[in-house]
């Protein structure tokens, strides 16, 4: 069940009229136009043990991810294809707003849209990730983690999980006569095969301007929000409209023409990061 | 999911797997009042697809604490009956179940008018009696009946339906089958009086000029599905198949 | 743990006085009397896709079923018998008394007791649902779904099951060499062997009467209830008293007595029910 | 559950398989005051099902809002110790303790005097030992004690025990191993000195005649059982076996 | 998450000075010296069902423990060794202070303190646990019960689990051709091979004082506490710092000094339950 | 758990598989105001295991009935991030962390002045981010540097290390591949400035002697990880890598 959140803080009237005052202005109160996310950092292999891992700075937010594999079963229904699960976790040391307790809502869905995205375009090639078909694929667990919350864990998240895929390097096997796998994980030399690279543009709706890379002040008096997947080639690969309120038609179609530009800044930011850490 | 590999969906002529055209709904049913103690409540079938509404309210929070000062607070509850699916589904709430009864509140948040009535809940229970494809539009459709049932003020009745790509081709109102085997499914939740977009949701791939042209189909279909409501609200009943 | 309810909806004195008149008079609110229930309504096949259900209407209880199958594994201790699960939901939609969440005591209580009357007299033939007896056998799920909730909900629920399992065909299906079982749920043809058919007659005691089929009112005021199972012999096939309160050994008796005539008129809506479906 | 197929469970001397006649309890032993900190407590065998029993309260309920205003709200837990059966038992609550728990407590509401205690709650915790049959109805008997033991009002004490019927044959208190290849059970929980029926349960097929005559074999034992309730409230402890 | 409890009862500070007044004398509310025990009375053998059972008394605190066995999978990095799992119930008969619900932090800190007793020092033989090495092996499930709590869960649990576990004796079992294992319950012959007997003794510090065996008035004021095990020979074989506050380097010291010395009218208190009870 | 068989742990020059000596720490880094929402924050490592802590508080208990007249109430959540271990740590919180949570909860309970916020809540959240042995202790570090870097008052820092025994010799801040092969552990926290021992366990087997050695080691060990602590407070970061 989902509820109206009842816990939310209530920004002043005064500060949506600050905020949207600046907006009539093409300015945002973190010093940048409407359509330029705030600064990122991207950083691969963060967490040494993890097969892959990247920590992703958006302005004040902080998301990390770590990629860990394991052999298992398939799908029945894709006997020759690896598994893929993506996971969410906000934890509450990253924001006075979140509390422990299994995922709730907005991590099930910050997971699921992340999820999608990767799924939807075959990101990570699944089929090289079987090594009996039928019997054992890999599967690999993206577990994202969310360490500071200063608005838009979709983009952070989607681009420290890309990155991290793009960082894992799966532990060397042997094949024993008996079938089982037996993984030696202090050595990992096998990439992931990328077929893909994925990444999201969250566009806040604010009074009737669109921005984009909202922060946390700017989420909390958005209208409503809108995340758009985009591949390298400015394909649109998945769309979630999130948060309560509603767009027009053309309100939505001037966000993925915004999103198209916007996400090429993330593309540079991903690029250099997992070439440098070659 | 039943993934039919090798069977094609779009004839030669354009027909689908099942006779429609591109651009066209399944056959569509539309009923009010068919449950006694709900406030309001409405059946929607899109072919095979089932969903039944219920709304209670505006009532007193469950759990007092949640009451809000200034706004009634909306709970929306999609739940798939464990006998709706191909194959039993656990009646415990799925990840994607919770995703979606997120999705369909914020569909929501903005038409009701919860400004009217500080301190209370408005409840929607939204039942999967059978699912073959797009349950969470209509759904949404679903819910906007039962909320007119219930009289509780909206500024506009919405409607939903979901827009597909198969075999490279844009169609309308896609089915299991269809979705199975498709590239893109595109679900729209839209207010045609007030033209707001209020769900919106792209699992797959389209270019811009599919989106643009995917997004006019959906919203072309919903203003019909719109007329229906109302009908339906005057006359109880509708279906296309009588029509 | 199994607690005083504190939820309930308190009943006016007056409310109940007025029953009680009525009562004396051989009368009820519903315009009936004390040895009938309100009118029946059976409907089958009501679920397309599920391979047995019916929607029952008792008055203005409405109740669906629905039955899924699989294959799975046999207890251990009864290798050559099929497995049948009964699960029963009170979602929210059917009542203001019902939140969402997993089923309370009440929802578990008329789960049991309608699997008991299917169990204890092997209603459904469990030894023909072995498919490769100690390995692989059908599992029957069989799903309560009570979406308005005007009293009785365990005679309503008892009818709907009986007539989806009198409704349910099993998927064709494929033994593969392995042993594996490949089910073709598009051909259902295999009707279920149904044995025995069982229903149930609720009574209320308010105060010295004993009423069949008490609507949510009479039970609200009802001082306690006995629901009792019965085959098409007249048997008595299982018993609960249910809800707080007491009866005598005479009311006992003479409950068990009006059952065995009220449950002629159950088997009667099913019999129409389920022939004239062919 | 041990069903042991082939084997005779009555010989033909009308002798059960550990030598009880078809009306016989197995030996029964009461006490009270087994523990220190609830206000009242008992164990209660019947053969090698044994069942420990405290009550606390009156109290202020735990959750607060749960109060009652106009009576004692009552608790009732009906729990399985994991080395109770043949197998472990988790000790998480199954789907059949929820239902005992459920019909134990609703055997003692209209028994409890609950309307001297508004606005406290009163809570029976029960805990089966050692499972072999009858856990139920035991449990009833040993719930009656404890509450009388903590000196909570009652209109009259209470105790169970279960009929069942095996080989054709009506038999009372079944064990474990009855129960497994018997045709029927019926646990019956009973106040005599008011001639209340407080739970009434029957799984398994009787006919009219076998069910008057099971249930006034339960009515006469259990006069017995509750004329050693009150010998041992007495004499704080009680054995058939010394009998 | 662990939470400051909130619902302990707030012992006067009248009590708290009777108790360290009485102390400054060497005397305690008990009628007994800082270092010795309470009355203990073991008793095994009391669940005649169970494969092993031990009740302990403690004072007024009493403790049942029993000991369930099964056949299951080893660990996959110990397959030739059996497994032993401990739970503890704080179970509502046994305190106002207990409610239901799963095992609490305090539940958990119970089981796994006497877990790690027998485990790190190999108390019972694992090895000799193993049926088929690597498929098969016993599964000993210790099951803690309290019964009744006036303080010092640990001391009573660990004495119970020891002598409930030398009390347990394996079913006989039969192996079928397919490697499955067939139990019969009715028959236990064969004892756990039991390598070294393992004690705690609880020590709470109370102003500057230490004293054995806390009951529960005592825990409740105590600073904090100290549990220690011990084996036969006086070597530590694990330590508990449990509750809050601290003791300095000395204290530590001295209650395991203390510890060792008390300890041995437990293991008294076992070897006459165990041998008596042959 | 990486049971490493048959290799020596200790070689015959005293050197560890690392290459310490035995009584020395593994690179320790620390560094404060790591995180931007929380009132106090620090990143902690011992080796490669890394842990984040922060501080919320003193605030107003999420759950109010929470709230304790006469002092703040202390909330610890020590978790592990799934991917910190070798195996994917289910994110669930496992009986480990419950217990972990609880015995560092009490090892700041009688340190943080919580009787200067009566009605409060302090929470302390603890994250391994990985880890490899020792990860209690180094979380103790990281909470006593967050909370104050939130500048909650308490009456000493405190800081902890483990002491194991691996082929019979006593070994400072062990890590992973001696744990898993070790005959001891003993987890210490300890506030020198006030003397107190607030955390200690011991997971294994010890002599009197030996338990003294080692925990002097501890001690020892301690007082050089608080005045780093010290340091960091002024410097916000520190390594003993750069000494």
């Amino acid at each position: 069940m989902s509820l109206t959140p009842f816990k939310v803080p209530i920004v002043p009237e005064l500060r949506k009229n600050t905020i949207l005052s600046l907006l009539a202005k093409g300015l945002r109160t973190s010093e940048r136009d409407l359509v330029t996310p705030r600064i990122v950092r991207v950083k691969t292999g963060v967490i040494e043990r993890a097969e892959g891992s990247a920590q992703v700075e958006l302005g004040n937010t902080k998301v990390l991810v770590g990629v860990k594999t394991d052999v298992g079963a398939p799908f029945r229904d894709t006997p020759d294809e690896g598994v893929i699960t993506v996971n969410a976790e906000l934890v509450p040391l990253a924001s006075p707003l979140f509390e422990p307790g299994p995922p709730d809502e907005n991590a099930i869905e910050l997971a699921r849209v992340v999820d999608r995205s990767i799924r939807e375009t075959n990101a990570v090639d699944r089929k090289s990730l079987a090594i009996i078909p039928g019997s054992k694929v890999w599967v690999i667990h993206v577990d994202i983690y969310v360490l500071d919350h200063d608005g838009n864990l979709f983009d952070a998240s989607m681009l420290a999980t890309m990155a991290a895929l793009m960082d894992t390097k799966l532990p060397d096997y042997e094949e024993l006569e008996t079938g089982e796998i037996i993984l030696d994980r202090s050595k990992k030399t096998m990439p992931l095969k990328i077929n893909k690279k994925v990444l999201t543009v969250n566009i806040a709706k604010i009074g009737d301007y669109l921005v984009v890379d909202p922060d946390l002040d700017e989420e909390t008096v958005a209208d409503t929000r809108i995340v758009i997947a985009y591949d390298e080639e400015g394909n649109i690969v998945g769309i979630q409209k999130s948060g309560p309120g509603a767009m027009t038609r053309e309100e939505i179609l001037k966000a993925v023409d915004i999103g198209r530009e916007a996400v090429k800044i993330y593309f540079k930011s991903l690029e250099e990061a997992t070439t440098s850490a070659e | 999911m039943g993934k039919a590999i090798g069977v094609k969906l779009i004839d030669e002529l354009g027909r689908r797997h099942d006779g429609r055209l591109p651009d066209q709904m399944r056959p569509v049913k539309m009923r009010i009042n068919v449950l006694e103690n709900a406030d309001g409540s409405a059946l929607v079938e899109y072919g095979r697809t089932r969903i039944l509404a219920a709304v209670y309210g505006p009532r007193e929070p469950v759990q007092k604490f949640m009451a809000l000062p200034d706004r009634a607070l909306l709970r929306v509850r999609y739940h798939m009956a464990p006998f709706s699916t191909e194959e039993r589904k656990s009646p415990a709430p799925s990840r994607r179940e919770i995703e979606l009864s997120k999705v369909i509140r914020e569909a929501f948040e903005d038409i009701i008018l919860v400004k009217y009535f500080p301190r209370t809940a408005i409840d929607i229970f939204l039942e999967v009696l059978q699912a073959d494809g797009g349950t969470r539009t209509a759904a949404v459709t679903a819910a906007s009946l039962a909320l007119a049932n219930a009289g509780i003020p909206m500024k506009a009745l919405v409607a939903g339906v979901a827009v597909g790509k198969i075999e490279g081709q844009l169609v309308l109102d896609v089915d299991e089958i269809e979705d199975g085997s498709g590239e893109a499914d595109m679900p729209v939740a839209y207010a045609p009086d007030i033209e707001k977009i209020t769900l919106f949701q792209l699992n797959g791939v389209l270019t811009r000029e599919e989106l643009e042209r995917g997004l006019d189909m959906a919203l072309n279909a919903i203003r019909e599905l719109v007329e229906l409501e109302k009908r339906t609200l005057k006359e109880e009943y509708v279906s296309t198949e009588e029509v």
